[in-house]
């Protein structure tokens, strides 16, 4: 059934803690993230501030040790948390959620060509596979009928010359090590389309590549998302990337979300303390460059309220003990803080 | 008027051989191949490029970490890269290596007292309690409390582990140290911690620094000179704002259209650079960025160009320019 | 940095670990003191034909053998045996094969690969039937299984300690050490030995364990300490002879050898989990 | 190509290495023990016999030179003849060959398919009660004495139960020797009795040689599984919602068996060293059970050429896996 709103996914205060050896590290505190149809969401945050964590959480692949405490993932107006284990995994996992991983050199298995492994998702997510096709003993001797293997084929081969694979025909032959990390990270764009999702989850997909490398690729990603409407979940921690790619953007620090709002609007009127002392720790000539100090909180015993509060030069007695709800500085420009930055918040 | 070089390198060049499967040489991989630059005394040099690009095979070699296949480098006037290992030791404590997280520079099996204290007891003949001195003064120069001596790597924080690496390094009071991707891998708010360090330690200690990076951002930030390095050769070197406000190397031009401009045009909108660096093992004929080159000629496939100067301390390596 | 108390603490919080260390203490007081805890302490030498082959009772909590002699107190005894060929043989083979290890390990030049191709003659054949060959030729003794075994193990620690130092070697700190210009004697012994420790104690204790069980093989196959001394697997390889129905003869060597060797590959096991450096680096970067 | 050059560069290692094995044991045999004749000749000899059995044997040349002559008979395919047989060592040693290699192949392959799976189940269900039990018999495996373990076993399931007999190949009389391996013979043959009772006969050494080669494989397996499910491809099939049994029973296994598979060479080893001590506890008429009878007649030829033998099939068998190594990993060495 279609969703009500124009939200394809609605993740609302989800908390996430992991067993570890030293205690219960709370990874995700309560976060909450919208991301529209068609648009491409930028999740941006420094090491350790969970957008790993939530990308993986909305996929439904968390480590053994993470536990659910609250919230809910609605996609397209359902909840995934509630879905039978099966369904998520036939008819939304890889099918209408995909991924781009972080390392295209080691995401690839490298003892299998490209073909067998394009193939292997293919045969589970084309859209051409039935709804009620079954599986099989532990997914062996499930059927791949040729009629649709061929056509699943000629399709895989198509979208890589649509990311410009080089002799794209005689690629299902190779295996991974004969691509270039650049090259790698356009078939993996390739296999996260080829089962036209709605969702593509994008996990840092340009961090392991250098410059001229990155800005092929993000030039390719936007064009095909764009093309085919499809959203995109883009986690990085270089604002510079976030620019270039995103129509949102949301910041995490330590497990919460703290601000959210348009390209334009972000990087001109950043309201949230901690996005305004990230900008300023971007290098760029003819300015200081400006630490934030300190260092980022451990997430087992993470400090009360908001999490930002002990390097933050705005805090208040507030802050150390309850986490800000979101209000507005705009229509699209939502904040978790008392203390906003050079804006009047509404209410 | 010009002081006599600190540092002085000289057609570096370092090669891998390439076997097949039976053991028999069929080629080599050019990591260095002839690069020649100056390193004026007090000034920061930067290295970028990209991976595979040489610039880390350099600081090695410059460290004598990795031998050298051919060329000289002269260290304050003196030839260091024919040394013996014992006789390149001398020159050890004023020409010094910074990995890229020099936190990991520590043995973890040693206090920090213990590992601060290695340098002195090989290079000077300081007496224990004139080490310890020392030790305390360095610590409080990266900012450290003196309660650290005692504790082993892993009791500190990754940026305190930093901080314990940079003391060991300045420990012998060195006047050159060669910077490898320091800030390759950090977060922007431990980066701009990281890079002010840097600066500080420079005036305190008057320090020539070798800044490699791959991060245009970051070096434009820190350095004087900038030298652009493309598969083993440096393509173009000149003074920093000359260079970004005026690049004359096409791959330069790329390299620079490649950086996202918070506020500016959107670089997926105007990136023109189209393929990737070939296989170091089989370079193209002629000038190596010809293949990708949106300027290349024919002229190009034949004549390997050479690093010429074009304006006063602006050198490029390209037919066309200039 | 651990100390032996800290990794003794991790080590006890292992139940299958501390089960090791406990049979290993017990089998290094039951050799000091087996005199003293045998009942029949005079009588493994001698013999005893009215007493031959009797079943386990009060008074041979295992048994007697064909010579009357109680099984008991001969296990004791063969603890003693048992301790000083595996301690003296591993020891031996440590002092050689370390060293050699370290060498071959840090020059990558023709020495080092002399030295790796002589340890690999060595490991071109499993360790017994080396072992048979050279005491064959020299004669069951004690000292020639010490012998015969010693020559045959330092091998396994020259390829362990060589591979170690060689990824040691691409590590930053040591990079950093050359760079800084530390001599290399100085970052062989001061940073490469104690980091290559670990591994070194680890296989010392599973080797330990299968020179055991080498040495008892040795034994059953009549290569090891001559007849009247109490080894265990001779032991076991003179019941044969009595089966089925003096099944006691075995049973007793035949378990002493498992409950060792299992205390020494559990420890092992255990002092990998405490030690492995792999673990232990990729921690203290967090 | 590949493949090609990695045969050729092994066995270009193993010549010298054989040549080097058979030099240690020489020296060792001649140089340490302080008169190897009067010990071969017996304690009766006269001064004058022990001279005489000196010059036959060539044992009064520099001892170079007797290793050189050594080589020539080695290479001429002369491994010398055995005092106790009378017979040429290499006759004897290829008659009693299929005996080993039938055991030897049959234990590898329980080991094999036995302990693969289970080393999978072990490291998907880490620290449960299955991970732990195997965790236990594991251990056991590797610490048990083989020979004792043959033992125990003939006494309960021979002696005590009567279920298998107790030793030897086959009862009565062999089958046409085709191959020699007895449960090839039987079946060409078409005397499914024959076959039976050369099962029986295989069954209970078989699963002795097993046991410790099990154990080996188990623990190599669940390491290289656990090792392998912490591979970024890993996370990636799971986020692109490859059915889960698919991933570890096709790509994660794969990618562990190749550490599995260089260490079949070392299960060899193992599996070799057991027969010497399990041929002899079931009077498997094999090269082990010959060596051990070598051993008691202090045969000297008959050790030497066991030992240049196991020195050879060890190499063998390891150029084997290298090249199963290689068409498991497609990737070549190099990278």
């Amino acid at each position: 059934m279609p969703a009500p709103d124009d939200n394809l996914l609605d993740v609302e205060n989800l908390r996430v803690s992991f067993g570890t050896e030293r205690g219960v590290a709370k990874v995700l505190d309560g976060v909450n993230l919208t991301i529209r149809r068609g648009e491409i969401m930028g999740l941006v945050g420094e090491s350790g501030c969970g957008k790993t964590t939530l990308a993986r959480a909305i996929l439904g692949i968390l480590p053994s040790n993470a536990q659910h405490e609250a919230g809910s993932i609605r996609f397209g107006g359902e909840d995934l948390l509630k879905m039978p284990h099966h369904r998520v995994d036939d008819q939304i996992r890889g099918r209408r959620i995909t991924f781009i991983p972080q390392d295209p050199f080691a995401s690839f298995n490298p003892l299998f060509r490209i073909g067998s492994q394009a193939r292997e998702v293919m045969k589970w997510k084309s859209p051409r596979r039935p709804e009620n096709a079954g599986r099989g003993l532990f997914g062996f001797f499930s059927r791949y009928p040729r009629a649709r293997r061929k056509a699943d084929e000629a399709d895989a081969v198509e979208m890589m010359r649509t990311v410009q694979i080089p002799r794209a025909d005689e690629a299902f032959d190779k295996l991974p090590h004969e691509f270039s990390g650049g090259q790698r990270q356009r078939l993996m764009i390739a296999l996260a389309l080829m089962p036209q999702p709605d969702l593509v989850i994008a996990d840092e997909p340009t961090t392991a590549l250098d410059v001229t490398i990155q800005a092929q690729i993000l030039k390719l990603l936007k064009r095909l998302v764009k093309e085919r409407g499809v959203s995109v979940l883009f986690t990085t921690h270089d604002l510079g990337t976030a620019y270039e790619i995103c129509d949102r953007i949301t910041v995490m620090y330590a497990g919460q979300e703290v601000e959210m709002a348009p390209v334009g609007d972000f990087f001109q009127r950043p309201s949230h303390p901690y996005t305004v002392r990230l900008l300023e720790s971007l290098p760029k000539p003819g300015r200081e460059l400006r630490e934030i100090g300190g260092e980022i909180p451990g997430l087992i015993d993470p400090p009360a309220g908001c999490r930002f509060h002990p390097r933050c030069t705005h805090a208040t007695d507030i802050c150390r003990m309850e986490r800000p709800a979101t209000t507005s500085v705009s229509a699209a420009h939502a904040l978790r803080c008392y203390h906003p930055v050079g804006a009047t918040v509404l209410p | 008027m010009r002081e006599a070089p600190i540092l002085k390198a000289d057609s570096l060049s370092r090669y891998f051989p390439v076997r097949n499967a039976f053991g028999i040489k069929t080629g080599a991989v050019r990591a260095l191949d002839g690069v020649s630059f100056e390193v004026q005394p007090g000034e920061t040099l930067g290295i970028v490029g990209e991976s595979g690009c040489g610039k880390s095979t350099l600081g090695k070699a410059l460290a004598g970490i990795h031998a050298l296949s051919g060329g000289a480098i002269a260290f304050e006037g003196e030839e260091i890269s024919r040394l013996s290992v014992r006789e390149r030791r001398a020159a050890a404590p004023r020409l010094q290596y910074c990995h890229q997280d020099p936190g990991n520079s520590l043995d973890p099996r040693w206090t920090i007292r213990r590992s601060l204290e290695e340098p002195l007891v090989v290079h000077t003949r300081l007496k224990a309690a004139e080490r310890v001195t020392r030790i305390r003064d360095l610590l409080r120069q990266v900012g450290l409390p003196q309660t650290h001596l005692d504790l082993y790597p892993h009791e500190l924080s990754g940026g305190q582990q930093r901080r314990v690496g940079l003391a060991r390094i300045l420990a012998l009071h060195p006047r050159l140290v060669v910077l490898d991707e320091p800030t390759s891998g950090l977060d922007m708010s431990v980066q701009a911690t990281v890079l002010k360090l840097f600066s500080e330690l420079r005036e305190a200690f008057a320090l020539t620094y070798l800044f490699i990076s791959h991060d245009l951002s970051v070096v434009r930030m820190m350095c004087d000179r900038v030298a652009v390095m493309y598969l083993g050769r440096i393509v173009e070197i000149a003074p920093t704002e000359d260079l970004f406000r005026a690049p004359q190397h096409p791959y330069t031009q790329s390299l620079l259209a490649a950086i996202p401009d918070i506020g500016g045009r959107r670089v997926t909108d105007t990136f023109a650079l189209e393929g990737e660096p070939p296989d170091p093992a089989r370079l193209p004929s002629g000038c190596r960025f010809r293949t990708r080159c949106p300027r290349a000629v024919a002229v190009c496939a034949e004549t390997d160009p050479a690093l010429r100067p074009l304006l006063p301390n602006h050198a490029a390596a390209c037919l066309l320019a200039g | 940095m651990s100390t032996a108390i800290d990794v003794l603490r991790k080590l006890l919080r292992d139940p299958a670990a501390a089960v090791g260390l406990l049979i290993i203490l017990l089998l290094v007081l039951i050799a000091i003191f087996a005199p003293l805890l045998a009942t029949h302490p005079e009588a493994i030498w001698d013999m005893n034909p009215r007493q031959r082959l009797l079943p386990p009772s009060d008074m041979y909590v295992f048994g007697t053998d064909r010579m009357g002699a109680d099984i008991y107190s001969r296990i004791l005894f063969g603890a003693r045996i048992t301790m000083v060929i595996a301690s003296v043989a591993v020891g031996a083979a440590l002092l050689i094969g370390v060293p050699i290890g370290l060498i071959s390990g840090w020059t990558q030049n023709w020495l080092g690969e002399v030295l790796m191709r002589v340890s690999d003659i060595f490991l071109a054949v499993p360790q017994i039937v080396l072992a048979i060959a050279i005491s064959q030729t020299l004669g069951p003794s004690i000292e020639n299984v010490i012998l015969a075994l010693s020559v045959t193990y330092w091998p396994w620690f020259t390829r362990l300690v060589h591979a170690e130092v060689r990824s040691l070697k691409n590590e930053t700190f040591i990079e950093a050490a050359i760079a800084l210009g530390v001599p290399t004697w100085r970052i062989i012994l001061l940073h490469v030995l104690p980091n290559v420790a670990s591994p070194i104690i680890v296989r010392t204790s599973i080797g330990m364990g299968f020179t055991i069980l080498t040495a008892s093989a040795l034994g059953f196959l009549g290569l090891g300490a001559p007849p009247p001394a109490p080894e265990w697997g001779r032991m076991i390889a003179e019941s044969r002879e009595f089966l089925p129905q003096a099944w006691w003869y075995a049973l007793a060597p035949g378990l002493a050898i498992f409950l060792v060797v299992m205390g020494f590959n559990l420890l092992g096991d255990g002092l990998r989990d405490v030690l492995d450096p792999r673990i232990r680096r990729a921690g203290a970067r967090r | 190509m590949r493949i090609l050059a990695l045969i050729l560069q092994r066995i270009a290692w193993l010549v010298p290495t054989l040549a080097g094995l058979v030099a240690v044991v020489f020296f060792i045999s001649r140089v340490i023990p302080a008169d190897p004749v009067s010990k071969l000749a017996g304690e009766t000899a006269s001064r004058a016999q022990i001279e005489l059995l000196r010059q036959k044997l060539g044992l009064d040349r520099p001892l170079l030179v007797q290793l050189a002559d050594y080589y020539r008979q080695l290479l001429s395919g002369d491994l010398g003849t055995s005092l106790f047989t009378t017979r040429p060592v290499w006759d004897d040693l290829y008659a009693r060959l299929p005996a080993t290699i039938e055991l030897t192949i049959v234990a590898m392959i329980i080991a094999v398919v036995i302990g693969i799976p289970l080393g999978v189940v072990s490291a998907l269900y880490r620290n449960t009660i299955i991970d732990h039990l195997l965790r236990i018999i594991t251990v056991a495996g590797l610490a048990v004495a083989s020979f004792w373990l043959a033992l125990v076993l003939q006494l309960y399931f021979a002696m005590d139960l009567g279920w298998l007999p107790l030793q030897a190949r086959i009862t009565g009389f062999p089958p046409p020797s085709i191959t020699g391996f007895y449960i090839v013979d039987t079946l060409m043959e078409g005397n499914f009795t024959r076959f039976r009772n050369v099962v029986a006969h295989l069954t209970l050494p078989a699963f002795t040689l097993a046991f410790p080669a099990l154990a080996t494989v188990v623990r190599f397996t669940r390491a290289g599984v656990l090792e392998t499910l912490q591979k970024n491809f890993v996370v990636y099939q799971r986020a692109m919602g490859i059915p889960s049994g698919l991933i570890v029973w096709k790509y994660v296994l794969r990618n562990s068996l190749i550490s599995t598979v260089t260490q079949i060479g070392l299960l060899f080893g193992i599996l070799l060293a057991g027969a010497v001590v399990i041929e002899t506890v079931f009077q498997w008429p094999g090269i082990g059970a010959y060596a051990f009878e070598a051993i008691l007649q202090s045969d000297y030829a008959a050790v030497m050429g066991f030992t240049v033998y196991a020195g050879a099939v060890f190499g063998i068998v390891n150029l084997v896996v290298d090249i199963g190594h290689a068409i498991l990993d497609p990737r070549g060495a190099g990278a």
